[in-house]
């Protein structure tokens, strides 16, 4: 009896070991970004940005064109590829404290400008890189080493839903999260992934799909137990689906009576 | 008679444990051993159990397996 | 006296933690004492070292690149440090997980069972620990009371009830460096 | 054929000139013109200019710009370079060429709108961390600005580096006739190191500026420092004017040295022997010039629009053997024609054997 | 036959000439804000915060202590001022290009730390300190001298509303959008301003109003003029009205399970 | 009672010690040791902690609370300070006091996160715009990481100017025993000038670096000037160590002046003459010390974790009398005693008239 | 007889005729004359017809009206 | 030659672009120009003011201390730039909208009714230009035709129509520098 191959490396995910923590969602991200890249057909021409963050080696993990941006400013620097490459595919991968707390100015610029790129956003709720302190997405009662008493609202402040807060511009064509926690979830954010770029393909504007994930080391879980936590914290906080589609994006206005 | 296996590139496990949790017909384990990287790899304890089903692909973040199904 | 010591092994084995016992310790026996954790490319990785120096006098460079004595607690970290310790230095290895292949004729080193010696006492967290007394009965560089004493100052009191055990597993490590001269290697 | 312009729109006009088809900038006064005139200008030429959010954003869309090939700059004034440090030092540590325009104005802080030279040590000493350099272009008339542009943008090309025009407000707002050089296009053909997307090249390149490995990243930092000793070596500008045998001499660079160049003409006119260098390369600084035209001095002046951030760059180019004065004005003051004049006849007073011609 | 003062300069506005164009609403505002503060009894224990835009002077302006805060970054010097000074009431002042551009992460942040400050925001739909370039507000079609031939979407991106785009926080606890083009708008206005600063005196946290506005200079018409472009143009594009209350504030969520 | 410390948490309990109760801070390695012992011990004191979104943020955090009459810092490492230039340039400009430690790492760009001394530039020539001066204190053991807390706090107020603490990844992340002062308070009363509500004063105080009437920007210029005068001729500090008629003079400062110690001593042990000088402050820079120490001396010595800052202001300390040389390591590789050792070596040997003891 | 009244400080006044447009009685006219700032100041050109309802005042953008109401 | 000269009034009067108009029929005429705007604290304000020169030689610095030739088109200008004119240099005031209040005895004086001519002539927006005739009048600095030059290439083509105006501004302006000894008052 013959086996056909059902399942192997992509091949825009670089033949190389990660420097990821064992049981680490970035992993499984990484692959579904090159699985995109590959079925699209558009490797030979994606111009890929890594964060600041865990994820900062990602430059190494694609086998595509890859820049190094300086922390929260990939999608700055996106732009700026963008804007000389047009014709190219260019996407960010950034986490929640690279986008959501330094990077602000620039996620939601990049959004309101309906920038023609798409954003990879990893939130596993914490700072992994910098070993585990709060987010801009750190749940209230969360602990990490700059709450060590739980995130408290009266002093750090409420999480952000940038996939919310990116929703309330009219720039965006393409919003959505996810989370990699069962086989099921993880075919949706496969899809939603390959829509993102499919809306950069066709020149529609910007995409965003963020991604619930896990974090063991900060979280001082196992991978396992990540996948629970997840479940029971972040997904009840951080409603899974897509929230903003192309055919729902508001149309561009009728132009003003020029001053 | 298995319906599908599965290739493991033991170098590149990191030993944790959620192809394990996902693998709906429970046919892997981690092995006593230990990988250059210090980990214990993972293994196809029960390869006749395997449908191929590529859970196990899917849900690793180290890219480690190529699987395999019974062609028909 | 100058004791510069080099403590490595895997990121759960405690390094750093028995680096800095050593140092408190120095301390509260009126030595001058440095800490310097790891600055290798392998910070995130699963290695850890740090190093430590006793002295009598004010401490100049905190780095320690020549050491007198080296606790290797695995592999990597024997292979590495054992060709920096001084001639006539000490390299403690953790004979439990490795073979000695040290190369070297001009250095001494003792196989400490570490993991053995652990296990058998009930706690696989202490080897460091037991590491940690064969290298001050190999070079009298302080008291193990003094060690003892540290432990009281780093651990939190609800855990006070750990410091017998640590003491048990640093007499046992000073023991094999001591008495069991069967394990005791002096090459050279 | 001449056309006259103001110093913003001359070097607008001549980045696009010169090739740049990507400008990446955020409005501050004395410069704002120069987006305003590439926002029409741009078009024209198929070029992108994008007012970005702040300069933080506009210097990270610069970085990856250059990081994709393409000849691209910003421009801004004091308190936006100062936004930029971070950004500057990743382009540095990356290799990416790229220009960036700062018209000074009166700091610190947000301080004033009027011109000042007061960000010397900013741009000659980094501004960013990590000690990188960059080349430091400052010119003097609106003509200088045009040919400067070009000029920076292909040693920015050449040494994958930075490259800085140092502007002071009065130079970016006057007006004076330039002769403006051909409209030329470049490509990120010959770029082969950046990040276009593979189209067909085997290997992926990777624009980056980290290196854990500290060998590695040794290695990354001494080949900086031999290409900035290049630059060193090969991009010194200076312009010397006046006696060769002079007693003082004076320095003073960009809109400062025409004020002290007609203050020099006056002294000389009444006979007193005097000098100056023009640093058109702050960085590489002309040293080797300004001991030259000083062998026979014994007072050396430095005229800035600050507190006196060159000094020491003289004091070192003299190897401390003049005794160095400074006089200098702040706060947006330009100073006169008159003042350093009086200036040069204090200084040529000290000089013990004084006689007047 | 008497006759009373039934209107006269609040005393919170210091008595001295401003600098702004004729016809600038930044005037009326500012006085708005000096009422609020005279009727509220706050002027001996109120810190403003100036910002870099035409009301950069504004700290000669009111008669309370004031700080000049870099461009954009009024809401960071006012976090700083109020964590230090909890009792006091701190408020920052602030146009488009500052709070909407280069200080985006800043507004963002403090609404999400629920901050609890007052920010009174001019939309004015351009920079008009630096006469007149596009702001993240300019709208579609409107010409500035950055978008000479009128802000097209597809470069400049689109305007952002940013009261909608705090709403989608969780952290604020109001937000209203005025306007001043009416003696009943202005009064609107006036109740706005108070019932924000109310709501940092009781201590419930983060409040802005968003005041539409004109910039006779930059929009190149005269004061009455602008009062009609202002009503065909941006009130349409920026809907009048109370978008977030105290009562209908999101309260603070359950505690997760720590790690 | 002495205790082990780390030297970012001694940092952080030495603010707490000298009366600081407010800081805000952004997570980066290697000081992030910092924030995260302080969310634990500020609410003790009652003290406020606050993780900005970015380090941009928190620098105008501690703008804001300077202005209020607080005793504030932020900590960062180089790229995170490079952020802060803008808000660095406006504290000097209105004259907020505050203390701003950088736990620098290797650079340019992202670098690494290994210990560097690439800041130096930055940290004595600005990094913001305008040409605004910081007292630099650096110190070298995790004891003098306290004593310069508190000192740094004290001139901070008494100047109303920021000061930096420029320590080095090693110097963060080492432990040694420390000798903690007492907990201190601090009040805004003894600051008149702070933005702290009227609550019954007459006149409303306003924090300012604007100024739009050139003149009178000048003369705020000037004033500075004149703080900054007084700061260097008061507050200049370093330590000199070995023979008073060295012929070979050793120049380091931080984590790095500890191994040129060990250099000298075993230089001095093998009977060369040779000292160190260890500026303390590196601006003030200790020239008179530094041109003092090197009376006898044939040969200078620069030693850094960088490509040689510092050397420029050795040069000039000695007047470019003697021959000034480097020696450094980069990218995060720290020098060891023995290479500063041959170094010494090296340029004794050099001396023409060498004899060795 | 007026009902109200409003005193105008016309130093202050830029001349920019927001008040008068929003006069409901439409009693304010700017002068031919200029202030010190070069502006050509408010005048209450028919007193009689103010009512005192301070609309002038609140629409002003530089404070220049105090505004005065009948007494009852 | 060398001519340094201050234009100087309130914003609207077109102030800059006569400077500018001056500068490009300078340079159009084979001579070196610079064009500096006004640097005082007044920019935002009503207040405008540039600063031309004309020369043979290339010109070292553009900024103008000691004006040879002050235009002043309103009051606070004259009160101002008059102070600062070179002895023996030329002060040309608007004298429609001011007194002359020079004290100075040491400069040439010429006032001109620069609004009440550009009144007359129908368009009170070349005041200015008004003046700038009667500056070239009094200088001899450039011939007349080069501003009609000047306007030719700093109007768009659309506003040519205008060109005829401008010219008969001039002429008037230089009329009454020239011919109508009554309005020219040389002092000292
Ligand atoms: C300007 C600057 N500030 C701070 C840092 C330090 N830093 C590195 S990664 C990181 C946080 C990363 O968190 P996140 O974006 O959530 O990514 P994760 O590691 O969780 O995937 C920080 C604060 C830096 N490198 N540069
Ligand atoms: C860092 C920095 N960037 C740019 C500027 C220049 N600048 C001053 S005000 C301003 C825009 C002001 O616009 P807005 O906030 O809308 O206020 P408005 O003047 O319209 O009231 C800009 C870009 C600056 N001073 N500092
Ligand atoms: S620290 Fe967290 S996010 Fe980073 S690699 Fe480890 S598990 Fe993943
Ligand atoms: S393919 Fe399916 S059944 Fe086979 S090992 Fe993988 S998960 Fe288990
Ligand atoms: S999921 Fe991958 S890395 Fe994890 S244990 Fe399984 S094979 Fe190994
Ligand atoms: S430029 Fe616009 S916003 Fe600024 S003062 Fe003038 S009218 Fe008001
Ligand atoms: S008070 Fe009313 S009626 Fe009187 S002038 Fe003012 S607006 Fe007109
Ligand atoms: S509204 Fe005020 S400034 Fe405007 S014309 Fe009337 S009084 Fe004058
Ligand atoms: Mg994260
Ligand atoms: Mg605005």
């Amino acid at each position: 009896m013959s086996m056909r191959e059902v399942f192997h490396r992509p091949e825009a995910l670089a033949d190389v070991a990660t420097h990821y923590c064992p049981g680490c969602d970035h992993g499984i991200v990484h692959r579904l970004v090159a699985e995109a890249i590959d079925e699209l057909g558009v490797r030979d021409s994606t111009i890929g940005v890594a964060p600041v963050g865990c994820a900062v080696f990602a430059y190494n993990y694609w086998s595509v064109d890859m820049v190094q941006a300086a922390h929260g400013r990939a999608p700055a620097v996106a732009t700026g590829i963008k804007r000389v490459r047009p014709n190219d595919t260019v996407f960010t991968y950034q986490g929640d404290g690279d986008l959501a707390a330094i990077g602000t100015a620039e996620i939601v610029h990049a959004a309101a400008r309906r920038e023609n790129i798409t954003v990879i956003f990893i939130n596993n709720s914490v700072y992994g890189m910098t070993s585990g302190q709060m987010a801009p997405t750190t749940l209230l009662g969360q602990v990490t080493t700059t709450t060590p008493g739980g995130r408290d609202p009266q002093r750090h402040g409420f999480p952000i839903r940038v996939t919310e807060l990116l929703n309330a511009l009219e720039g965006p064509v393409y919003l959505a999260r996810t989370a990699v926690n069962t086989p099921k979830n993880l075919n949706v954010t496969k899809k939603a992934i390959r829509a993102a770029f499919e809306c950069q393909i066709k020149g529609q504007g910007f995409s965003l799909v963020e991604v619930l994930s896990t974090c063991p080391s900060a979280w001082g879980l196992n991978p396992v137990e990540c996948v629970g936590w997840l479940e029971n914290n972040l997904i009840p906080h951080y409603p899974l689906g897509v929230v903003r589609e192309p055919a729902a994006t508001p149309k561009e206005e009728v132009a003003v009576g020029a001053r | 008679m298995a319906r599908g296996t599965v290739d493991i590139r033991e170098e590149r496990c990191k030993g944790c444990e959620l192809c394990v949790h996902y693998c709906p017909s429970h046919c892997l384990e981690l092995s006593c051993g230990f990988n250059a990287m210090g980990h214990h790899p993972v293994e196809l304890v029960k390869p006749e159990k395997c449908t191929g089903c590529a859970i196990c692909g899917w849900m690793c973040p180290d890219c480690v397996f190529t699987v395999y199904k019974e062609a028909r | 006296m100058h004791v510069e010591t080099i403590i490595a092994g895997f990121g759960g084995q405690g390094i750093l933690m028995a680096g800095q016992l050593l140092a408190e310790a120095g301390m509260l026996s009126g030595q001058q004492v440095t800490w310097v954790p790891s600055y290798g490319p392998e910070m995130r990785g699963g290695v850890a070292n740090c190093a430590v120096i006793l002295a009598d006098d004010p401490i100049g460079s905190p780095v320690v690149g020549e050491p007198d004595v080296v606790i290797a607690m695995n592999r990597p970290s024997m292979e590495k440090f054992s060709t920096l310790v001084r001639p006539g230095g000490v390299v403690i290895i953790n004979s439990s997980i490795m073979e000695n292949t040290i190369e070297r004729h001009d250095v001494r080193v003792v196989e400490v069972p570490c993991n053995a010696i652990a296990d058998e006492l009930g706690s696989p967290r202490v080897a460091t620990i037991v590491a940690l007394g064969a290298f001050l009965e190999a070079t009298k560089a302080l008291e193990p009371s003094a060690i003892v004493e540290a432990l009281r100052h780093v651990l939190p009191a609800r855990r006070h009830n750990l410091i017998p055990l640590n003491e048990q597993a640093l007499e046992r490590g000073a023991a094999v460096a001591r008495g069991e001269r069967a394990l005791v290697a002096t090459q050279g | 054929m001449k056309i006259l312009m103001e110093g913003n729109e001359a070097i607008a006009e001549a980045a696009v000139r010169a090739g740049c088809r990507a400008y990446f900038g955020y409005p501050i006064t004395p410069q704002t013109q120069i987006i305003e005139y590439l926002a029409k200008r741009m078009p024209e030429v198929g070029g992108v200019v994008l007012q970005a959010e702040s300069e933080v954003a506009s210097i990270n869309m610069v970085y990856g710009a250059a990081a994709a090939g393409a000849r691209v700059m910003t421009s801004s004034s004091s308190p936006g370079i100062s936004l930029m440090c971070e950004g500057l030092s990743y382009l540095a540590g990356a290799e990416l060429p790229c220009l960036i325009v700062n018209v000074m104005r009166a700091g610190p802080g947000l301080g004033g709108i009027l011109p000042s030279q007061a960000d010397y040590w900013q741009a000659t000493r980094g501004g960013g961390h990590g000690g990188y350099r960059s080349l430091v272009l400052a010119p003097s008339s609106v003509q200088e600005c045009v040919d400067l542009m070009k000029l920076g943008f292909d040693k920015a090309d050449e040494y994958r580096n930075p490259v800085l025009i140092l502007a002071d407000g009065l130079l970016g707002q006057m007006m004076e006739p330039v002769e403006l050089p051909e409209l030329c296009e470049t490509s990120s053909a010959n770029k082969p190191w950046a990040a276009t997307g593979l189209h067909g090249r085997s290997h992926h390149n990777i624009i980056n500026s980290l290196d854990t490995v500290p060998e590695r990243l040794e290695r990354h930092c001494l080949h900086l420092e031999d290409k900035y000793r290049q630059i060193a070596s090969a991009e010194v500008r200076h312009e010397t004017f006046g006696d060769s045998d002079a007693r003082v001499v004076v320095v003073a660079y960009g809109t400062v040295a025409r004020i002290v160049r007609s203050a020099v003409e006056r002294a000389r006119a009444e006979g007193m022997k005097v000098a100056m260098v023009r640093p058109i390369s702050l960085w590489p600084f002309p040293s080797v010039g300004i001991d030259e035209a000083s062998k026979a001095a014994e007072r050396m002046l430095v005229v800035e629009m600050n507190a006196g951030q060159m000094v020491d760059d003289v004091r070192l180019a003299v190897h401390d053997r003049v005794p160095v004065r400074f006089y200098g004005r702040q706060g947006g003051m330009v100073c006169s024609v008159r003042e350093v004049f009086e200036q040069i006849v204090a200084l040529y007073k000290e000089v013990p054997e004084y006689v007047h011609a």
